[in-house]
């Protein structure tokens, strides 16, 4: 098992490698010249070669790439053009509040998830069945921003249920500003998780190991819950694992909207401003955590399968 | 059931878990729509940036607080300067007492009395190259050996503060005299601008890099630590000096109780809380809700507050909220790239600034509260005049037409599309949508190019583009400052972003600018104005009005176009708070 | 009713609501399970015996299943008026069930112990402990070696035959009075399927259990089955004590079943079928006198002719990654060392029980798996090598049919497009209509109808199946083909009518067969000479007659009484 | 001569589901509505004024008017054919290079697998917000580039699933069958495997399609999207500053578009997979 994660984590390498170069190029085309911003409306034309320089973009194409591979591995990131602040610390500084929505709300829509498909599971083919499916699919055919303005207004401002917008991080005020954004995003996934989930269950129930639980004369809610869910769960910890590196990333409409301090909030700010440092370490950093999730996914997909073992 | 109970329950622990108000200190809630980048003055280059270093920094000279026009005051400096006699020489006196904010970079944390030294410190941390200051434009090339100074630390390893400068001056420990290389009539502006604000040598060099979280000023608020957050909570300065609030204002301020205060020692709130909110529907909602006492209405929200344009809402006035509508100094445009072979045609200019619907605009996006720009100079400033009119920013589809067929384009024929760049904005998508509306019925093709404000700026200043449109806001309240956009050695990447060149408008507006204000200015930038709107450099758009909707509680409020400093007159009324909220 | 009758079915019909309509699976059948015996069902698949079985424990897919009449009586009670609360408390409890998938039917994320446990807990309210402990008891007498650690192994690290007992072990647990084994052995090897068969038996005494017992071979329940019923199409065509079944089988259907399974030492040129005695309405046919005949097949015939195939000291390995950049650390080698020769015109069968390397070896002679070493010489020429343009000259007369015939055909392809494809490739036929006639005239040959060209395979059965991939095969009139495991997969009834096919093609063509099997029964009918492989090497080889009479080997003759007899324990095998 | 190949039955089994006729119904309409007014038969005067601004919903106007009193119903049919052309071109885009990349790497294993692994593995590490603003920032705005930044960020999925197959069928006998009667790898993979993978394009396309059309929006929000033609992401946005005001029909109309075609995909896709998927099949 050391081999096999020690044999993963150097896989890293190369997909870190690949991912700064493509981080590099997306970037680099983008980002253009951003002198010009970062000095403000009234820049003079040796200002901005100065800060040229200054920057290292002066340097040659190879040796600029050489930088976001080191960053990828060192996390140095350096300093954020636009803010001048440590990219590090904007992101730690970012990451509780992200965290304080993010985590709660995939924790509970998750496990949400999860029961409604037990259920529909369980009523497969009846009417119940197709009318929780009809719903989530209802509720995920509409579109971020229609929420976010709804549920904001009512809730929020017409009924007075939660704070419109803001942050605090202290317990337990932080529930009344973190509520409703966090009850969008349940809103938002728990169609798409029920989906997946219902497939994956109905996936087992067919298969022939059930059959012979209910000759045993088990009774079926055991069956569910005990035989099957089981194995269900082999896919299910893949499927929710891999979305833990997209928490870190927050998000992007929540946190603009209910002003939330977050990672989301930097991205879209440092996506606006071109401020490459900044966006680059957000890359490097979701790629890492996707690298090491999926790594986790594995092994946990390995303790939950005895019939997969490390090679 | 059982789940609904539950759920019922879970609702009431997270209304539980709101906090609840305050209403006995005196606290001033805030919105800020922008995220603040940091606490250095020198890079303070936007608006809201520059208010909330207003309120830890302070300058020399601010703006006051209720005179109009807009006039300084001493604020650090003890009074206004004496000026030599060629108006090269510059000598200030700072007040004494001034004292520093308490901060572990002093000797015992206690703050030091503000010196000469700082003065100097704080103009050279501007020039310093190593810093690469957003402001640095406001001095280049205007003090006497400053670019050299700054020439010389672009290749050093470290800038080197300690050489003495000679433009720049301590005469003693109080005062400071600055050279000019030749005359700037707007440097007192200059100096009152937060780009100028006075920093301590210990706190830069004590928090280095981190400088920028740790605001140590003498403003009239404290802020320890700034967090990368929505929300900033400022503190009374305890040490500030006897500063008073002003007795005397524009005529008729006492009537409107701005002058209830008056001589009254400031700041008069006890806290601040800035809550920084991007989109306008949880702005509007939050003050709504009297999470805000002072409000810049999003524009979409102006038809739920205000009936007519002039009138509030009744159930806002019901609740003692109050309208305040203030012409802004800016003026917008669509700018030609004149390097554009096609916008040389000049018929071509007018016949499309002609075809443009000014008067449905001003009602769909400023609520016809906007003035339309005859030309560059907003109202309020030198050089405007009421009277002036602009024959060719009148709509008028007939005269369009006949422009366009002289300017070689017979209802368009022969003419390729237009693209017009702007940044990623609903309300200015709409507009140029709007405008392409408009000159579609003169058979010309405008499209719409969406950039993010770099890229909006890169293709302004790499000459990329055929048309872009833009806002431009004062800096200072000084003419110079807009008649600028058109001077040909500003063009790109200068902030004249048409690259217009006029040899005639060059050498009047190299002349005017070396005057100080006065009437014989004025009467230079008149004629600038006027001439320039004629040849049609751009297509003028409006000078824009700002509304503010403000809490009753809210005390001394008078709109201000250069505001940083603004926050400390500004008062709480407890009383009234306490007994309107229960409306809320 | 008889009142020492366990089980009592009467006139049960089961019914499928299908997108094609309603489909009758059973059609009122009746039969009785006296106390304490054996009953055997048998038919081929699709007969509705399953269906029986699940009806019996109420394990039929609602709502798509429907009973529209009938009674099953369970000590007295009629089962299909309980409720799934009572069925429940029956199932695993008073009636358990062995299922065909051993491989599948355990559930694989939890140790067998654990399984086995299951059902003691919810029946017999034991605790964890105790439950645990008889577990292992019952592994022990099922036969599982070292029972206290087996208990703690996961389905996937035990083999068929060990899963298979572990599925015993659990259906009797709760010392049932009535199991159900559905086909308990058919994914069995030959050897396997013997001791589990004895072990039913062992248990049956013991616990006192009555038996129902399904399966497509009548050969297999000889031994076990005191009554017997034959299903055919839905509806019992017979049923009988077993000795009476074997000795004079009534239905033609039956007689056709017990006479399809080929015989060790009784060598019938051709096997009986089904349809020998039966039209497809399902008349009986009086059989032709010549086709009964038995005798030793010529062996002399083939000895002169050349030798096309040599096999020297091939070896087909293959690489174990491991190490931490996944390097190849060890080989395995699943050939390892085979040689033989083999003349033109005969017929060599290849025994073994699965994992032997067999199918390896089939493989690479056909170098679709490339050999590590070794020579492979063909019509006198050195094949081991040869590449491209001459390598797919050699697929002209080189063919293999495969063991699955639903995953052997590419189910997004008609018949015509299949049987064509080979001649496209080589270019053989002039154009699209000479390619069309000749996949016509050879798809008759195989037995099935030119207007059978159109359809996709999914639209056939096993047997019919089979026959197009042996089409597929003959398409280039090739000289040699390797039966890989060809007839496995097939009931015994569709087995024997297509080793008839191959026998017929082989004397029409003039083929060479490398036939590969674990079944020596069938081998030993089909092949002129017989090689036994173990681990990779061929242990013995003689002529197949030879073998039979007198192995030199263990595991030869180990392999040889495992085969069922097909005969009932005191009367030899009846020949009508 | 009657012959059912598996797609035919999948169309008949789909046939069969009420619930999935109305929805491949709604998609079918959709589809109509935008091949029309991209050919300009209907809405090709979405730009006209009918009337006042943002006039509520009424007889005349079915969804009222925008700021700049133009039909938002008009709007909302010319921005079909935006929501459809994304999708269409995301597909488009995708399917080759996923499809292509997918079959090589799990055909042909080896080095070829692990390119395509690194290649996917890296470009699903990079957060997809961020793939498609660089894209249609590199591009410059307008639907070329949203057309282009959707399908580089869809084939990543497509390209595992199909490797996954292309490796699962490889093993199988009839592609060996194939390899015994002298077929190519050519023959093996495009002939043999690849139609039996279809439907995992066609599920996965039906998924992709919302996933495109949401994204739209999104990029609307950020200012990216289309420009200069209407559509249901810039219309969303408008809305958002509309809302206070009371101007709710332009984010309604907009919702309720969007809500049935997604709604229609999502069935529609559902009942693909069940129709298409042998591993479903009979259950």
């Amino acid at each position: 098992m050391t081999k096999y994660i020690i044999r993963r984590l150097l896989y890293m390498i190369p997909v870190l490698l690949g991912v700064s170069l493509i981080i590099f190029i997306l970037f680099k085309l983008v980002s253009g010249d951003p002198t010009a911003v970062l000095l403000g409306k009234n820049a003079t034309a040796k200002q901005m070669a100065d800060l040229r320089e200054q920057l290292g973009l002066n340097k040659s194409l190879w040796l600029q790439y050489l930088d976001v591979v080191k960053s990828a591995f060192t996390f140095d990131f350096g300093y954020s053009w636009s803010t001048k602040q440590e990219i590090s610390k904007m992101i730690l500084q970012g990451a509780y509040p992200s965290l304080c929505l993010s985590v709660p709300a995939f924790v509970i829509s998750t496990v949400l998830s999860l029961l409604i498909s037990l259920v529909v599971a369980y009523y497969r083919g009846k009417g119940i069945d197709l009318f929780i499916r009809v719903f989530c699919i209802a509720g995920m055919s509409i579109s971020a921003l229609a929420y976010i303005l709804f549920f904001q207004w009512f809730f929020a401002f017409k009924l007075g249920w939660f704070e419109i917008s803001g942050f605090e991080a202290e317990f337990p005020f932080v529930i009344s500003y973190i509520a409703l954004p966090a009850i969008i995003w349940i809103v938002l996934s728990i169609g798409p998780d029920v989906r997946f989930f219902r497939t994956v269950i109905l996936d087992e129930i067919y298969q022939d190991y059930v059959r012979t639980a209910r000759a045993k004369g088990l009774p079926e809610v055991t069956i569910l819950l005990r035989h099957v869910l089981r194995n269900a769960l082999i896919p299910i910890i893949t499927y929710v694992v891999i979305q833990i590196p997209s928490l870190i990333l927050g998000a992007l409409l929540l946190e603009n909207f209910f002003s939330i301090p977050g990672l989301g909030g930097m991205t879209l700010n440092a996506l606006n401003s071109s401020d490459f440092p900044v966006m680059k370490a957000m890359a490097i950093l979701s790629s890492v955590g996707y690298i090491i999730f999926g790594l986790l996914s594995d092994i946990l997909y390995t303790l939950a399968d005895p019939r997969i073992k490390f090679n | 059931m059982k789940a609904a109970v539950l759920l019922i329950g879970l609702l009431c622990l997270i209304i539980s878990c709101s906090k609840d108000r305050n209403f006995d200190e005196r606290e001033l809630h805030l919105i800020s729509p922008e995220k603040i980048a940091g606490f250095d003055p020198i890079q303070a280059s936007d608006m809201y940036s520059g208010n909330e270093i207003g309120k830890v920094y302070e300058g020399l000279f601010e703006f006051h607080p209720l005179k109009r026009p807009y006039e300084l005051m001493p604020n650090l400096a003890d009074a206004l300067p004496s000026v030599s006699a060629d108006g090269l020489t510059y000598t200030i006196k700072l007040k004494q007492g001034v004292l520093f904010h308490d901060s572990p970079a002093f000797k015992e944390g206690k703050g030091r009395e503000l010196k000469a030294d700082d003065v100097i410190y704080s103009i050279k941390r501007l020039a310093d190259p190593k810093l690469q200051a957003k402001g640095w434009w406001l001095l280049d090339d205007k003090i006497i050996g400053l670019n050299e100074w700054r020439e010389k630390n672009v290749a050093a390893p470290a800038t080197t503060y300690d050489e003495e400068i000679e433009g720049l001056k301590k005469i003693d420990a109080l005062t400071v005299a600055f050279k000019l290389k030749k005359p700037y009539p707007q440097f007192l502006y200059a100096l009152a601008m937060p780009y100028a604000f006075i920093v301590p040598k210990e706190a830069v060099e004590h928090f280095g890099k981190e400088f920028l979280n740790h605001p140590v000023g003498t403003g009239p608020f404290i802020l320890p630590v700034f967090q990368q957050s929505n929300r900033i909570v400022y503190t009374k300065n305890p040490t500030f000096r006897e500063k008073l609030y002003p007795s005397e204002g524009e005529e008729g301020d006492d009537k409107r109780g701005l002058l209830a205060d008056a001589g009254k020692k400031i700041p008069l709130v006890d806290k601040i809380i800035v809550d920084i909110i991007v989109e306008s529907q949880p702005k509007w909602l939050s003050f709504q809700k009297a999470r805000a006492d002072l409000l810049e209405i999003p524009k979409d929200n102006f038809d739920s507050a205000v009936l007519g344009g002039k009138e509030l809402a009744p159930e806002l006035k019901s609740k003692g909220i109050r309208l305040f509508a203030n012409a802004q100094l800016d003026v917008t445009f669509f700018a030609f790239n004149h390097d554009d072979p096609l916008f040389k045609n000049k018929k071509l200019r007018q016949a499309m600034s002609m075809a443009w619907d000014r008067g449905e605009a001003n009602k769909l996006f400023y609520n016809s509260a906007a003035v339309e720009a005859q030309s560059v100079i907003p109202p309020g400033l030198g050089g405007y005049r009421k009277e002036f009119r602009n024959p060719f920013i009148k709509y008028d589809l007939d005269m369009a037409k006949k422009l366009l067929a002289e300017a070689g384009y017979p209802n368009g024929k022969g003419l390729p599309a237009i693209t017009i760049q702007t940044r990623n904005e609903t309300v200015s998508r709409q507009i140029i949508e709007h405008f392409a509306k408009n000159l579609e019925k003169i058979g010309i093709t405008i499209k719409v190019g969406m950039n993010t404000w770099p890229e909006l700026v890169n293709k302004v200043t790499k000459r990329q583009h055929q048309m872009y449109t833009m806002a431009w806001g004062a800096d200072y309240p000084d003419a110079e400052n807009f008649l600028g956009l058109l001077y040909c050695p500003n063009a790109s990447p200068g902030s004249n972003g048409s690259n217009y060149c006029n040899q005639d408008f060059d050498t009047l507006f190299k002349t005017a600018t070396l005057l100080q204000d006065g009437p014989e200015r004025s009467a230079f930038y008149e004629k600038l104005n006027e001439t320039v709107a004629v040849d049609s450099p751009w297509i003028f758009g409006f000078h824009r009005t700002k509304f503010y909707l403000s809490q009753a509680w809210l005390k001394n409020f008078k709109f201000m176009e250069f505001n940083h400093s603004q926050f400390q007159y500004l008062n709480v009324d407890l009383e009234v708070k306490k007994e309107l909220s229960k409306k809320f | 009713m008889s009142s020492h009758s366990i089980l009592s079915v009467k006139n049960l019909t089961v019914e499928f609501q299908t997108s094609e309509g309603l489909l009758r699976a059973v059609n009122n059948v009746s039969f009785d399970i006296p106390q304490g015996k054996t009953i055997g069902i048998v038919g081929e698949s699709g007969s509705g015996k399953s269906v029986t079985s699940l009806a019996v424990m109420g394990l039929l897919q609602k709502p798509a299943a429907r009973i529209p009449n009938g009674e099953i009586y369970f000590n007295g009670q009629d089962l299909l008026k309980f409720d799934e609360q009572q069925m429940r408390s029956l199932r695993g409890n008073d009636i358990s069930m062995i299922f065909q998938e051993p491989m599948t039917s355990l559930n694989p994320v939890f140790k067998v112990g654990e399984q086995i446990s299951e059902a003691l807990r919810v029946h017999k309210n034991l605790s964890k402990k105790e439950a645990w402990d008889k577990a292992v008891y019952l592994m022990n007498q099922v036969g599982i070696p070292k029972p206290e650690l087996s208990a703690h192994k996961y389905p996937h690290e035990m083999s068929g035959g060990q899963k298979q007992r572990v599925m015993i072990a659990m259906a009797i647990s709760c010392e049932p009075k009535l199991l159900i084994a559905d086909e308990p052995t058919t994914a069995l090897d030959v050897t396997i399927q013997k001791q589990v068969l004895e072990l039913l038996q062992k248990l049956q005494a013991e616990y006192k259990m009555s038996m129902m017992f399904i399966t497509h071979d009548l050969g297999v329940i000889g031994d076990i089955a005191d009554d017997v019923v034959v299903m055919y199409r839905s509806n019992v065509v017979e049923k009988n004590h077993a000795e009476t079944i074997f000795q004079s089988a009534q239905h033609p259907y039956t007689k056709g079943l017990l006479a399809c399974r080929p015989k060790l030492g009784a060598n019938p040129k051709r096997l009986l079928t089904v349809s020998d005695f039966m039209t497809d309405s399902g008349e009986e046919k009086i059989v032709p006198v010549e086709r009964v005949q038995v005798f030793d097949k010529e062996i002399e015939l083939k000895e002169s002719s050349p030798v096309l195939l040599e096999i020297d000291q091939l070896v087909t390995q293959f690489p174990i990654k491991g190490g931490l950049f996944g390097r190849t650390v060890d080989h395995f080698k699943a050939v390892d060392g085979v040689s033989f020769k083999l003349k033109k015109g005969q017929t060599l069968g290849l025994v073994g029980e699965s994992g032997c390397g067999k199918t390896t070896l089939g493989r690479s002679i056909l170098r679709l798996v490339e050999p590590s070493s070794g020579k492979i010489i063909y019509d006198g020429k050195d094949i081991t090598h040869v590449h491209h343009e001459e390598l797919r000259q050699l697929r002209k007369k080189m063919q293999i049919i495969f063991q699955d015939p639903y995953s052997s055909l590419n189910p997004r392809m008609t018949i015509a497009d299949i049987l064509m494809e080979p001649l496209n490739i080589h270019k053989v036929g002039a154009n699209k209509n000479e390619r069309f006639d000749m996949a016509r005239e050879l798809i008759e040959k195989v037995g099935l109808k030119s207007n059978h060209m159109g359809r996709y395979p999914h639209e056939f059965s096993g047997g019919q199946r089979q026959r197009i991939c042996i089409a597929r095969a003959l398409m280039l009139k090739p000289e040699f083909v390797i039966c890989d495991e060809s007839v496995s997969a097939l009931d015994v009834s569709i087995q024997a009518q297509v080793l008839n096919l191959l026998l017929d093609l082989q004397q029409e063509f003039g083929l060479t067969y490398i036939f590969i099997s674990h079944d020596l029964g069938v081998v030993n009918f089909i092949a002129d000479e017989v090689g036994v492989m173990y681990a990779g090497k061929i242990i013995e080889m003689d002529k197949a007659s030879r073998i039979y009479k007198n192995a030199k080997q263990d595991y030869t003759r180990s392999l040889l009484s495992a085969i069922p007899k097909g005969i009932t324990k005191n009367s030899m095998a009846p020949l009508i | 001569m009657k012959s059912n190949s598996l797609w035919k039955d999948a169309f008949y089994r789909l046939s069969k589901d009420k619930l999935a006729l109305c929805a491949l119904f709604i998609v079918v309409i959709y589809f109509l509505v935008a091949v029309m007014s991209g050919a300009g038969w209907i809405a090709s005067s979405w730009s006209q004024e009918v009337g006042a601004s943002n006039l509520a919903p009424s007889l005349d106007h079915l969804f009222g008017t925008d700021i700049f009193g133009r039909s938002v119903f008009q709007k909302l049919i010319r921005g079909t054919q935006v929501a459809m052309s994304v999708g269409v071109a995301a597909a488009v885009i995708a399917i080759p290079i996923g499809v292509i990349l997918g079959a090589l790497a799990g055909y042909f294993g080896g080095w070829v697998d692990d390119f395509v692994t690194w290649l996917y593995t890296t470009f699903s590490s990079v957060p997809n917000i961020m793939l498609l603003i660089s894209i249609t920032l590199i591009l410059g705005k307008g639907i070329f580039s949203v057309y282009v930044a959707l399908g580089a960020t869809s084939w990543v999925n497509l390209c595992r699933l199909i490797r996954g197959e292309v490796m699962k069928h490889k093993e199988r006998e009839y592609v060996q069958a194939a390899g015994a009667i002298g077929g190519g790898h050519f023959r093996k993979l495009f002939r043999h495997i690849l139609p039996n993978v279809g439907h995992i394009i066609i599920i996965n396309t039906s998924m992709q399609f919302q996933v495109a059309i949401k994204s739209e929006v999104i990029l609307s929000y950020l200012g990216l999207g289309v420009q200069g033609e209407p559509s249901w992401g810039t219309m969303i946005d408008d809305a958002k500053l509309e809302l206070v005001r009371g101007v709710w029909w332009q984010l309604a109309g907009a919702t309720i578009a969007m809500f049935l075609i997604l709604l229609a995909f999502n069935i529609l896709g559902d009942a693909l997979r069940d129709a298409l998927d042998p591993k479903l099949k009979g259950k």
